[in-house]
């Protein structure tokens, strides 16, 4: 069955809610409007104003509130419209959903699933733009997931609600419309592994998300080139599985690492550091990484286009690690 | 009569430009988020009308108006809504980040309530510095439910600090009608809590919300600490052009457009058909020419990406 | 007069119980910071008295008071505070993070109004899984200036949600006096601006406290939605262990003293000296007991230092 | 002249306060109350509330109110009482504070000083006890500054309410109470280079702010074991010396990097992906990390002795770096 990442996510959401009805699902604009990228569009008419929660504009104390509801023996489903505006409510996801299953010695413990979504190149400008999935990475506690097929958009969900701790999906904005073939009845989706998105034997590319198709037609351009790029997609970015990354830098001896995130503390950088300290002598080449420009993502189309990590970035650094 | 004149001219201007910006984004030509201010116009030029030169603006991403209304050139708006270097903020901010320091007006901010924090700062700098002017902060009815408003709103009256806070209540917050925003829908109330003298007005009628603004801002003149405004207004659009707004009511919009602060004023001044057209070529070429600048403009140069964003004099 | 008694002991197990930790912190066998609650006791204790097992608390770092009052086990307090395996949370979170989910009694929050968002999900869960049930959150009159408590407020009050919002009035927060953080000091008042009705009380009379917590109580079992008290009290003590208490006038702190809510009581109920002597000595066994069961508990192995990260148990 | 860490910071805001009108402190209790630490007693005497301006608890507003006091021509010192609570103020910080320069095409500058606490080592727990100095070093237009000496605590406020754009102060918990000589009249202070903490050639154990006694008392183990470590001192988080450190990789060949924020995605990763890229064939060994466990600091000593990076971990990292 062929459906979009977007058609994914929200039968991913009426499967959750269809089977369990402690799920429900609540955010800014998800009933009336249909969510702010169509996501739950037709899910209010469905389940209703209880279960399909429009919010105020007050990103703190409704994911606070996903935690009290989490907690009180729920399954909330919190749509953070965008990342951008989770910067509000980042004390209750870092200080609280993150922090008291172990506080309280075990005691209490937050089911809750946060979705979000995240990145740049819509020209949003600076405020509108971020990429922090790898950020909230540091942030033990949590799982991060990054789907970026539309498999994962369809599959993730059920476990992470099924996940006993706190889960963030982050939906990256220009994957919504990508398209993708389903099997009619939906495989069991792990999330805890890495994948190999295209075996390789040259040079492996890691990324996630939102730069899977730039570094898939990256991974193109190198074949065309007579360079054999090994893909893995992380789709889990906290805890990362190292296995797989270290499995393929074993094979290639070369990595390079693709990251939407500002390069500085990306979550690229701890990819590399691990390559260094599990695999340092199965190195022919250090690790390189492509990631954005350091800069608030600027709105003028070729400004944005620059800043970030584009193919020809990637195809560029790929030949310089195997020296074609 | 000539005072209300120019507020017609405003109004229109920002009408006419706004409607150009729907067109041009249609072509393609602007890009990103795109929120229109088309039947909110009485009251960025009310309020705007009663501040002078040094005082300080603080909007939305709202706020093509407001821009217009302060005197942002139309010429640099537009050629920042093309991303061109010549654009109001280089091409850098888009339509929801217009900045133009000249006439201080700071932005252009994109997060809900995130601007309100930054007018009680201008104000306290003013204040500190001894300088008596005001900084008007706009926002609207979603914005007030973030908590940095409720921060803002008793930070300014503790501190008694020079702002007027106006919130433009069109009673959606993108598709969520504020009565599923809000536990209490007269915003207004909200300021007694921080004892803020509020004062509630139709926001269609200018005149109106100039004069609501002249006495507000003498109070805030007078150091009687800051003021709340609640502007009674309606998008007439869409909230943004990604918005098919299946939310609202046809009728409600109609009724709302029967209302329409330019007609209404236009009714009150009794102006001939003929001025009124007159008033339209001359904005049209005002706009034409914003238009062709624009277009004609380059873009920043791409090595200049990293630019600013730390400052280029270090001491 | 029986049901007063009780009331009379929980205060003095309180006040007991926290002198104590006084003088173990002093000794260095508890750590970390310590906030006490000695002098605010008739608030936990009257609040608490209508509260039902299937309720629900969330409380602050200044939490032994409720925790005590909700009858989790002063052993298992006391384990907690000295770092213990068998604390009520396991040596994990210490004086700031007390928890007990079998009395439903959740935290022990150290972020200042960090609680009132989880109070509004916990009443949530209960009322969409129907339980008949009240979520009490405790909080200071500092945290009323926090983003969180204006968007939680607002939350509660939109979805009608079983929330009681118990105000500590203490009339500091830290170092700084009430008027030095809000614009208008009758904090009661902010519950207005959300259409919440709210009461204010002498939280140095348990008797009184009591009161209008059941006449809250039926209210909000009745679906009223949420409610709002404003409870005056005053912490006979510094902020923390580590506050020299430069800021307080002693005047002030003596003339609050002479309000103590055990006096109060004990001279509401004319209890010979014995009745109150006899309770003092049992309430030090109590005591006694959790002391030399914190000394003696073990400590969490390290190796487990890990543990409670993540569940154990996946699905 | 013998001072301690709290002191040094105390007398170099006195010093700007009294040297330029514009300056002023604002936060929670840093006038009455003299700073929860104590860092402001007494400023409120000389210069009034005006200046020492106590805040309600507001983190999000003072410190936006402070971004626009710097707009508006002052030079604010927020202090923000603990990291811990800056997660409440981040929107201000990360969306306002860091874009309006870029967004805003230069017109508009934040000339404006954020100083925090930070870090564990005091059973605070797991809300009072986060180390995010190298967290925040991910945001482009921040300068972020981790000052572990004395001289440095006195020497870096000039420097950084002089710069145009907002600096970030990480003061860490564990060192107000330290001790350090400082000569009579203040010398200049850089805030863009990393410092040299102590000369060797085996191994470069490469740190900042309050795991900078850790560090120096593994260097002395070392010593005794007659392993020679170079100790680089990063001060300045962002943007980050390059050169100082592979200088010193260059010369040693072997890098471990202690730091104190929990190990995945902290700066050490960063710090780690640098070497790699700039000094991979230079290095007889990978680069190590000592990080803090990934878990919500916890109350008992034990536990959280155990989760931070303590001398014998360093040491013992060493150790295998260098084969003895
Ligand atoms: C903090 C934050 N949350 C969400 C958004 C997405 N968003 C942009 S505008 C808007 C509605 C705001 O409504 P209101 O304040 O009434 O202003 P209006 O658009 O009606 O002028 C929303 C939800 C945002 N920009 N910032
Ligand atoms: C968000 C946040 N800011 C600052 C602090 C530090 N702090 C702890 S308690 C406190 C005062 C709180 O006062 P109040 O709410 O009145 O409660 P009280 O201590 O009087 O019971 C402060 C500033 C904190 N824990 N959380
Ligand atoms: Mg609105
Ligand atoms: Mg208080």
């Amino acid at each position: 069955m062929r459906t979009t990442y977007r058609e994914a996510v929200r039968e991913a959401i009426r499967e959750a809610m269809r089977a369990d009805s402690r799920v429900f699902l609540m955010g800014e604009d998800v009933g009336r409007y249909g969510g702010a990228f169509g996501v739950s569009l037709g899910l209010l008419e469905e389940f209703g104003p209880d279960r399909i929660r429009d919010t105020p504009l007050s990103e703190s104390a409704f994911t606070g509130a996903g935690i009290g509801a989490a907690i009180g023996g729920m399954r909330p489903i919190v749509e953070i419209m965008t990342v951008n505006f989770s910067l509000l409510a980042l004390d209750q996801i870092m200080n609280n959903a993150a922090t008291l299953r172990h506080m309280s010695n075990g005691q209490i413990g937050v089911p809750l699933v946060i979705r979000m979504t995240t990145g740049a190149g819509r020209q949003l400008a600076a405020q509108h733009s971020h990429s922090l999935e790898g950020w909230y990475s540091h942030i033990p506690g949590l799982r991060i997931l990054a789907p970026a097929t539309v498999a994962d958009a369809r599959g993730m969900l059920a476990p992470a609600l099924a996940d006993p701790d706190p889960v963030l999906i982050f939906e990256h904005g220009s994957l919504y419309n990508t398209e993708g073939e389903l099997p009619e009845s939906i495989p069991t989706c792990d999330i805890s592994s890495a994948a190999i998105g295209r075996t390789g034997t040259d040079v492996t590319v890691i990324t996630y998300g939102g730069t899977m198709p730039a570094v898939i037609s990256a991974a193109d351009e190198l074949a065309t080139l007579g360079i054999s790029a090994e893909v893995v997609d992380l789709r889990v970015l906290r805890p990362l599985n190292d296995a797989t990354i270290m499995q393929s830098v074993r094979k290639t001896h070369r990595a390079v690492v693709v990251d939407e995130g500002w390069r500085s503390g990306s979550l690229s950088a701890e990819v590399s550091a691990r390559i260094t300290e599990q695999a340092f002598f199965d190195l022919d080449a250090p690790v390189m990484r492509v990631c954005t420009e350091e800069v608030p993502i600027p709105y003028a189309k070729h400004l944005e286009e620059a800043a970030l990590p584009r193919p020809e970035r990637i195809v560029r650094t790929a030949r310089e690690l195997v020296g074609r | 009569m000539n005072e209300s004149f120019e507020l017609l001219r405003r109004m229109l201007l920002i009408r006419r430009f706004e409607e150009r910006c729907a067109e041009l984004y249609s072509s393609q030509e602007i890009r990103g988020f795109l929120h229109l201010y088309v039947g909110e116009e009485a009251v960025a030029v009310g309020v705007m009308a009663e501040f002078g030169p040094e005082d300080a603006i603080v909007s939305t991403y709202r706020e093509h108006g407001h821009a217009l209304a302060r005197g942002v050139s139309p010429d640099a708006i537009m050629a920042e809504m093309f991303g061109k270097a010549t654009g109001c903020s280089g091409g850098r901010g888009g339509s929801m980040h217009l900045f133009d320091a000249s006439t201080r007006f700071y932005g252009g901010n994109a997060i809900v309530a995130g601007g309100l924090p930054l007018a009680v700062g201008l104000a306290l700098a003013d204040r500190m510095q001894g300088r008596p002017v005001v900084t008007a902060c706009f926002f609207g009815d979603g914005a007030v439910a973030e908590g940095e408003f409720h921060e803002s709103m008793n930070l300014a009256a503790l501190w008694r600090l020079p702002v007027l806070f106006c919130c433009e209540n069109n009673l959606y917050a993108m598709g969520t009608r504020i009565e599923r925003t809000h536990a209490v829908t007269e915003l207004a109330v909200r300021a007694a809590g921080y004892g803020m003298p509020a004062e509630v007005v139709d926001g269609m009628d200018v005149l109106a919300v100039r004069e609501v603004t002249r006495k507000a801002l003498k109070r805030i003149r007078s150091e009687a600490g800051p003021q709340f405004l609640e502007l009674q207004t309606y998008r007439f659009r869409a909230h943004s052009m990604y918005d098919p707004d299946r939310y609202r009511d046809k009728a409600e919009i109609a009724e709302w457009k029967r209302r329409d602060p330019i007609d209404k004023l236009a009714a009150t001044l009794r102006l001939p058909t003929e001025d009124i057209s007159k008033l339209d070529t001359e904005i049209t070429e005002v706009i034409d020419a914003a238009v062709a600048f624009a277009r004609t403009a380059s873009p920043e140069n791409v090595d200049s990406l990293t630019r600013h964003v730390y400052s280029e004099v270090r001491r």
